[in-house]
């Protein structure tokens, strides 16, 4: 077998360029902890700072991973910020207004989510309209049933032992943040070691091969788009049981963050590659980001380009080798 | 060029019997805020026997949504409009458009941008005092002396712009005792992110701090429950009087808040807007009327709402005697 | 497994891809599926796997090899691969990001409660790719493998199944003689197991060495219908494809004057790829002929040659003067030289865009009337290639992507000829073209050779090779290692090319060949 | 292969010899054209509506806004679809606007110049910074998502901070001459004689133009196909010759120049050169061409459908404020309303490949 053992010669290293990015951003986020621990004096590493830190690290992970999962098939959800909103709405609303308690209201929420991601599949499915289109159309019907649920007005005080809950710490780190590593991981085996998990990788990078392998992409569209509303709940519940307050404002600000997450992580628009590593890092630094702005007392505006010339940097180093453009 | 005058149905006083006045309030999109307008309006209406009193909140922040809504309006035969502008800096052209079309037009809760108003009047909190009044309220609390950080919304705005004077010249007044340390702005678009700054602030400069003023709605809830949970000594003066927010007042969580007179508004706006299209003009068009605000403390939270309606009244009596002229 | 199929229909819009197919497909047999370009073998196969709904005609199948009386209807492929059909379609069908071991395991995941077992994973991709007896990393992501090794990893994936039906649509079309060699031997392997193999190739040599009968297909119709391969020529079968009798090719000798300035000529040139020292120059009329083994080196010289990589030493001289050539449009415009690409599918055409203007891309600054392209301008320069080429279309505003792969490949040349070039280089012309089609290219390319245009041709197929150049450059691992003056004789010439392909030194003509 | 040839003679085959037979290119249906089918869709919601609200119909109330606000959002969507063409997306079209918007509203603050020259000079701005992206974008080899996301970031507090420092404020207070004129005006205030133009405001003029210069750019020009062919494969069309980072370049600086006009008309329409135009342009940008029939993928746009789009959207969301829903329930029609609206093209599409044609 001469020519083939040694024809073996490097092209387009799929892996190891989600690698780089993941080790390019595992970097950056200790340069850029380490730089902001020093300046501000070791205030960063006090517990109550860190918990703050750690604490709004929840959502943006989870909700980046609720992206990621439809980028996977090579889809986009426009509706997971609003359908946080929705959950949240949903999971408070019971628990005020219907009295009832966490064990049944927040699993309720869990299943608005993912019973709107199910329709957002459906309708990709059945309709055969961009997966895009779709969702901003659910994304403007989600907006208003959030609003409906409780007009302008704020639930709050809806159960002490969540909040309590929400806010406590295990090991010094907190039980909010605990759980979107929990998600994060979780989601890591789906794509990693689950049939589904695979088929749905498959789908997203090459749906003919896949389809001529007998798997549905329907399937696939459909299981994405539950999973990313499954995801939208479980940030939801993070929102509920931290801020103990919600209104129907909750998630306008998690659409491009969401973007944001999963793209800098080095996960495709194209579909076929996930990284749950690189999203998670990619929240910490936005989140970083903010952090400082607290610590430094950046006018916010500054902060938006800081951000935005944050994406461009991370994607490019960890894109030095140009690929191709589009 | 065709004669303008012929085509608008006529600004002049036409002199419109009362069931013939239907009167839309446009706040600039679902806000607790406006939530009072859609009640007093109504009442009001029914007292005055008007046609119809609409509240119409569907314009969700953006200015040529707001246009359309109201042109909307319009041609459902809504002559009166009392309109919170999404944005005070064009607001000034809607406001011209609709009476140009013979239509009476006041603007509620907010006044345009800058030294004109087209609108007949606009009646709304002097929102620099309010806040002025709030960084009373807060230096109070404090003591005197300390640090002051601001939280408010959206800086491309130029209410918010007028906040931040507002407070500064409250911090200047002390001359020196108070510093203003930060002024957190862009915060009021989502709870959540008024929470994360909240809790970003509090970690890393929670000492130093020793009050917080907020001038929006989303900032005041979010630092009223961040301050109380961090267990620290901050004096937090918060707005409006949001259930929540009362709340925290009476179990002082919230030092104080400013509240507003959304009721006033609402209920003196549509009174002044029928009676301009029964045939009244305003003695000084576009005039600048404070509907008033009020700080309440945990002393005078049982009664500041009979001062706030006592403002109303007042309200309604100095349009009869001050600002309109009836034949 | 028999399968029967009598009458099969397909209905493209504006083609009838199927127009009255019959097939009898017997166990323990190889059955060769021929056809020329867009003769429907293709389609037919996708039919038979699920991937098209036939619009007529019935398929049957029944275990053993008694009469069948089960009609089927597949509704996906899913239903044909339960059914034991296995296929391996003639486009590259792979998962990029994933590894060889989880492509060729794709179609039936071993799992455990809907966790992906690993292990078996990896047992199930060993064991299919060493009955084709190879060896390939497992763990490694196909994108990362060449074409070769790609198409050998979904003859793999076609074997995990198990098939007892497995349909092979141009399987060699990127395969050096000896891994298609090998690929046959396992052919052979799994017709004296019992199984079907049906067999589409235009590799005339390979189908008779391996297929024990034949249909041919003509414009979607079968002609002969599992006819006994032992009962036929090679003639035969060609006439049979092409409906006529067929006249083997006889190119007319040509004199190159070699003592004018070379058209395009490389000296002592060097690529940041690896290529050194490579010199070599193309006059106007002349064939020059780059031969080599698959990754030889050859595509990508000339991609360096127009800017696609770096040349970092030697010069490169167009008539005689020294040029920088940054990319394909200066080489077009400014140099006039064409570049008709291997790869038709991501490189050589539009596949979303109507033939016209994929035609047309290389003209439309001289077809614009003050800036302005007009349809019907773009469509007369379409007009002039489907007669000279013999193109099949449906009309001018047809998707590239709806024509057959050999009519793909004209489109591809076509454009290059519209854009009235001095050099041509033309990479892989004939690769999955018809034989008819082929001789149809070469007489095209000696003949433009004729016309004064300087081709350099990069070819794998050593019978073209020899018929078409004037003179053989051979490479191995990015040097020159050998020219050869054509004689045109092709024992002798083959015999001295492979030697230089293997690295061992060319001994000029053998004595007497 | 046409069915003429099963009579044909056996040479009927692609010999070079013998020129094929060539099937006419199939016809279309009226209803298969999703121009139709979108204009089918209008007329229907149109009719209804009025039905409805008779309201609908007011010339100055209803139909003369609405126009304004159409042109405004046919301009948005071409902006979007010069870079869709590409296969690309532009997230920062509102941003890109605000920029423009800007740089008109200092140029008339500033040098006092006339109404002409600051809707040129929001025109080099917009197109400047569309290139720059596209540089951006050609030159890393990043995602467009990427950069105009990052962009759209860098772009929010630019404006932000260039208000702060040269406004003042957040607005500039100017109205050149003819500002007025061109926003509140119809053609019908101009009369010759007697004879009076019809109610079509004066900007409407502006954003057909726009839409008659895009689509014969991408209809007819060289430059415009060489663009649709990179956004089909970018590697086809290197290896054809055509200079694919100048296309990407000047297809993102199309975008850029067209958002600068969509900035400067609606700061028209609103009367302001304020900081907060184009903030609400991001999804209807999208969704004016997709309505339309232009693909997310690249490679195929379709400019009537684009501002057919427009249109829909605008009627459906006029006609539904006249219905007086509440916030909530506004939006919840809105989309529904859009999704019942692309799922009928779905099912006139669907309906036509039943017939055999491509749509
Ligand atoms: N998806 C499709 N849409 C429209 N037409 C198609 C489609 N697929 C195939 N055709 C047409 O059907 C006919 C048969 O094509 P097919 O691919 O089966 O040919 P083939 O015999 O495999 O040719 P080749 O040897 O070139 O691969 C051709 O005319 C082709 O243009
Ligand atoms: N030894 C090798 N093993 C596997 N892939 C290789 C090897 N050498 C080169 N390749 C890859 O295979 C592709 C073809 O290589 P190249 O174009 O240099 O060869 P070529 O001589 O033109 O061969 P071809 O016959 O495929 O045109 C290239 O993309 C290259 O990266
Ligand atoms: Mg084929
Ligand atoms: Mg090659």
């Amino acid at each position: 077998m001469t020519t083939l053992t040694s024809a073996t010669r490097p092209q387009a290293k799929v892996r190891t360029s989600l690698h780089r990015t993941e080790i390019v951003l595992a970097g950056l986020s200790v340069l850029a902890f380490v730089v902001l621990a020093a300046t501000t004096g070791g205030n960063l590493l006090e517990a109550g700072t860190l918990q703050a830190v750690l604490q709004y690290l929840a959502v943006p992970i989870v909700i980046g991973l609720s992206q990621m999962v439809v980028l996977a098939v090579g889809q986009m959800n426009l509706s997971v910020g609003v359908l946080t909103g929705l959950c949240a709405m949903v999971g408070a609303g019971l628990m005020a207004d219907a009295g009832l308690s966490p064990w049944l209201a927040l699993p309720a929420a869990l299943v608005v989510g993912a019973v709107v991601g199910l329709a957002n599949g459906v309708l990709v499915v059945a309709t055969r309209i961009n997966g895009f289109i779709v969702t901003l159309a659910t994304m403007t019907i989600v907006a208003g049933l959030r609003y409906g649920i409780h007009g302008t007005g704020t639930y709050q005080d809806y159960s002490d032992g969540l909040v309590r809950f929400g806010r406590a710490n295990v090991l010094g780190l907190p039980v909010v943040f605990l759980a979107a590593v929990a998600t994060a991981v979780a989601t890591w085996f789906f794509f990693a070691r689950t049939v589904w998990g695979r088929q749905l990788l498959a789908s997203g990078g090459n749906p003919l091969a896949t389809r001529l392998s007998g798997i549905s992409n329907d399937r696939s569209v459909v299981i994405a788009h539950t999973l990313s509303g499954l995801l939208a709940g479980v940030a939801a519940l993070l929102v509920v049981a931290l801020s103990g307050s919600v209104n129907a404002s909750i998630g306008d600000d998690l659409l491009l963050p969401s973007f944001a997450a999963p793209i800098i992580g080095g996960v495709a628009l194209t579909g076929g590659v996930v990284s749950v590593v690189g999203t998670c890092l990619a929240a910490f630094i936005v989140r970083l980001v903010d952090v400082a702005q607290a610590q430094y007392n950046i006018n916010p505006r500054w902060v938006d380009l800081v951000v935005g010339a944050v994406v461009l940097g991370a994607v490019l180093v960890s894109q030095k080798r140009g690929k191709e453009t589009s | 060029k065709r004669d303008a005058e012929t085509t608008s149905g006529s600004a002049a006083p036409s002199g419109k019997a009362a069931k013939d006045i239907k009167v839309a309030l446009v706040p600039g999109g679902p806000h607790p805020y406006f939530q009072p307008w859609k009640s007093a309006g109504a009442d009001e209406g029914k007292k005055l026997g008007l046609a119809d009193v609409t509240f119409n909140e569907t314009a969700g922040w953006d200015q040529t949504k707001q246009n359309d809504v109201l042109k909307s309006l319009a041609a459902q035969g809504y002559n009166a409009f009392g309109i919170f502008g999404v944005s005070p800096d064009n607001i000034n052209s809607t406001f011209s458009d609709l009476e140009k079309q013979g239509f009476q037009v006041a603007s509620l809760a907010s006044c345009p941008a800058g030294d004109t108003n087209e609108a007949a009047f606009c009646l709304s909190t002097d929102v620099e005092l309010a806040a002025y009044k709030a960084a009373k309220a807060a230096i109070d609390s404090m003591g005197g002396q300390g640090n002051l950080v601001h939280l408010t919304g959206n800086k491309v705005d130029s209410n918010t712009q007028r906040r931040i004077k507002g407070v500064q010249k409250a911090v200047d007044e002390t001359g020196g005792k108070v510093k203003l340390i930060q002024t957190i702005t862009d915060i009021d678009v989502d709870l959540q992110s008024a929470q994360r700054a909240v809790a970003d602030l509090l970690a890393a400069k929670g000492k130093d701090v020793n009050g917080i003023v907020t001038t929006a709605y989303n900032p005041a809830v979010a630092a009223a429950a961040g301050v109380a949970s961090a267990k620290l000594p901050i004096k937090v003066v918060a707005i409006d009087d949001d259930s929540s927010i009362i709340k925290g007042i009476e179990d002082g969580a919230v030092a104080a808040t400013v509240t507003q007179n959304p009721v006033g508004q609402a209920t003196a706006g549509t009174y002044a807007l029928s009676k301009l299209l029964e045939g009244c003009t305003m003695k000084e068009p576009g005039v600048i009327i404070d509907s008033g605000s009020f700080v309440v403390t945990k002393d005078n939270v049982g009664a500041y709402d009979t001062e706030r309606q006592a403002k109303t009244a007042e309200l309604l009596k100095a349009f009869d005697a001050q600002y309109l002229s009836c034949k | 497994m028999r399968l029967v199929c009598s009458n099969l229909a397909k209905v493209f819009p504006g083609v009838r891809a199927l127009d009255g197919v019959n097939l009898d497909l017997r166990p323990g047999t190889v059955h060769a599926l021929l056809g020329e370009n867009g003769a429907g073998k293709s389609t037919l196969i996708k039919v038979l796997t699920g991937v098209h709904r036939a619009d007529g005609g019935r398929i049957l199948l029944d275990d053993g090899d008694a009469e069948p009386t089960h009609e089927v209807d597949f509704s996906g492929p899913s239903e044909a691969q339960a059914a034991g059909i296995g296929v391996v379609h003639q486009e590259r069908n792979l998962v990029p990001a994933f590894s060889v071991a989880e492509n060729i395991a794709l179609q039936a995941i071993p799992s455990r409660f809907g966790v992906v077992d690993r292990g078996a994973v990896r047992t199930l991709a060993r064991r299919c790719l060493e009955q084709l007896d190879i060896d390939l990393e497992l763990d490694r992501p196909v994108a990362e493998l060449s074409v070769a090794h790609m198409q050998l990893v979904e003859i793999a994936k076609a074997l995990a199944t198990d098939s007892r039906l497995l349909l092979l649509d141009e399987p060699t079309a990127s395969l050096t003689g000896d891994e298609a060699d090998r690929l046959y031997a396992v052919v052979r392997r799994l017709r004296d197991q019992g199984r079907t193999v049906v067999l589409v190739s235009h590799k005339l040599e390979e189908v008779f060495a391996v297929a024990d009968t034949v249909t041919v297909l003509r414009d979607g119709r079968s002609v002969a219908e599992s006819v006994p391969m032992a009962g036929l020529t090679r003639s035969e079968v060609v006439d049979l494809m092409v409906g006529r009798a067929h006249a083997e090719l006889e190119l007319a000798s040509r004199t190159v004057d070699r003592t004018v300035t070379p058209a395009l000529e490389l000296q002592g040139v060097s690529t940041d790829i690896g290529h050194r020292d490579i010199s070599l120059a193309v006059h106007p009329g002349e064939i020059v002929g780059l031969y080599g083994l698959v990754g030889a080196g050859r595509s990508e010289l000339v991609r360096a040659l127009l800017g696609l990589a770096t040349v970092t030493g030697g010069t490169v001289l167009v008539d005689g003067r020294p040029v920088t050539i940054t990319s394909v449009g200066e080489a077009l415009r400014r140099h006039r030289i064409g570049y008709v690409t291997e790869n038709r599918k991501e490189e050589g055409v539009f596949l979303e865009q109507t033939l016209s203007r994929n035609v047309a891309v290389t003209v439309w600054d001289r077809l614009a009337r003050f800036g302005v392209v007009r349809d019907r301008s773009e469509d007369s320069v379409l007009d002039t290639y489907v007669e000279r080429l013999g193109i099949r279309l449906s009309g001018p505003r047809q998707l590239a992507g709806q024509l057959s792969g050999g009519n793909q490949q004209k489109i591809s040349l076509a454009k290059w000829l519209a854009a009235d070039c001095s050099v041509l280089v033309i990479d892989e012309p004939t690769v999955g073209i018809d034989v008819r089609t082929k001789a149809a290219f070469h007489e095209l390319i000696a003949e433009l050779a004729e016309r004064g245009l300087a081709i350099l041709l990069i070819s794998s197929d050593l019978p073209e090779m020899v018929a078409l150049a004037d003179r053989v450059l051979v490479m191995h691992e990015h040097h020159v290692v050998g020219e050869i003056d054509n004689t045109h004789h092709y024992s002798a010439m083959s015999s001295r090319i492979i030697r230089l392909v293997h690295g061992e030194p060319d001994h000029g003509e053998p004595p007497a060949a | 292969m046409s069915t003429s040839t099963e009579q044909a003679p056996a040479t009927s085959g692609p010999a070079p010899d013998s020129a094929p037979e060539r099937a006419a290119a199939p016809r279309l249906p009226w209803w298969a054209n999703p121009r139709i089918g979108l204009l089918v869709v209008i007329a229907a919601l149109v009719a209804l509506f009025s039905a409805l609200r008779p309201a609908f119909l007011d010339i100055d109330l209803t139909l003369v806004p609405m126009q304004s606000d159409i042109s405004v959002f046919v301009v948005v969507g071409l902006a979007q679809l010069s870079v869709l063409s590409l296969g690309h997306m532009n997230l920062a079209v509102g941003r890109m606007a605000a920029v423009a918007a800007f740089a008109a509203g200092f140029a008339y603050d500033r040098f006092g110049v006339p109404l002409v020259v600051g809707l040129l000079v929001a025109l080099v701005v917009g197109a400047a910074v569309g290139a720059a992206a596209g540089a951006i974008i050609t030159s890393t080899g990043v995602n467009s998502f990427v950069v105009t996301l990052a962009l759209d970031f860098g772009l929010l507090g630019l404006v932000a901070i260039l208000y702060d420092r040269f406004a003042g404020g957040v607005a500039f207070a100017v109205h050149p001459a003819g500002m007025d004129a061109l926003r509140s005006d119809t053609f019908y205030d101009y009369c010759v004689g007697p004879v009076c133009g019809p109610p079509v405001p004066l900007i409407v003029p502006i954003a057909v133009a726009a839409v008659v210069v895009v689509g014969f750019l991408f209809r007819f020009t060289r430059q415009g196909r060489e663009v649709l062919m990179t956004g089909s494969s970018l590697r086809a069309a290197r290896l054809s010759g055509i200079p694919v980072t100048r296309r990407v370049i000047s297809a993102h600086a199309l975008s850029g120049l067209l958002a600068g006009l969509a900035g400067f008309l609606l700061a028209i329409n609103n009367g302001a050169f304020s900081a907060n135009i184009g903030e609400s342009f991001l999804l209807p940008s999208f969704l004016a061409p997709v309505l339309g029939g232009t693909l997310l993928a690249g490679g195929a746009v379709s400019v009537i459908g684009t501002a057919l789009g427009a249109t829909l959207t605008s009627v459906i969301q006029k006609g539904l404020n006249l219905l007086q829903f509440e916030a909530d329930k506004l939006q919840i029609f809105i989309g529904v309303v859009l999704l019942v609206a692309l799922s009928l093209d779905r099912v006139r599409h669907v309906l036509a490949e039943r017939k055999g044609i491509r749509a």
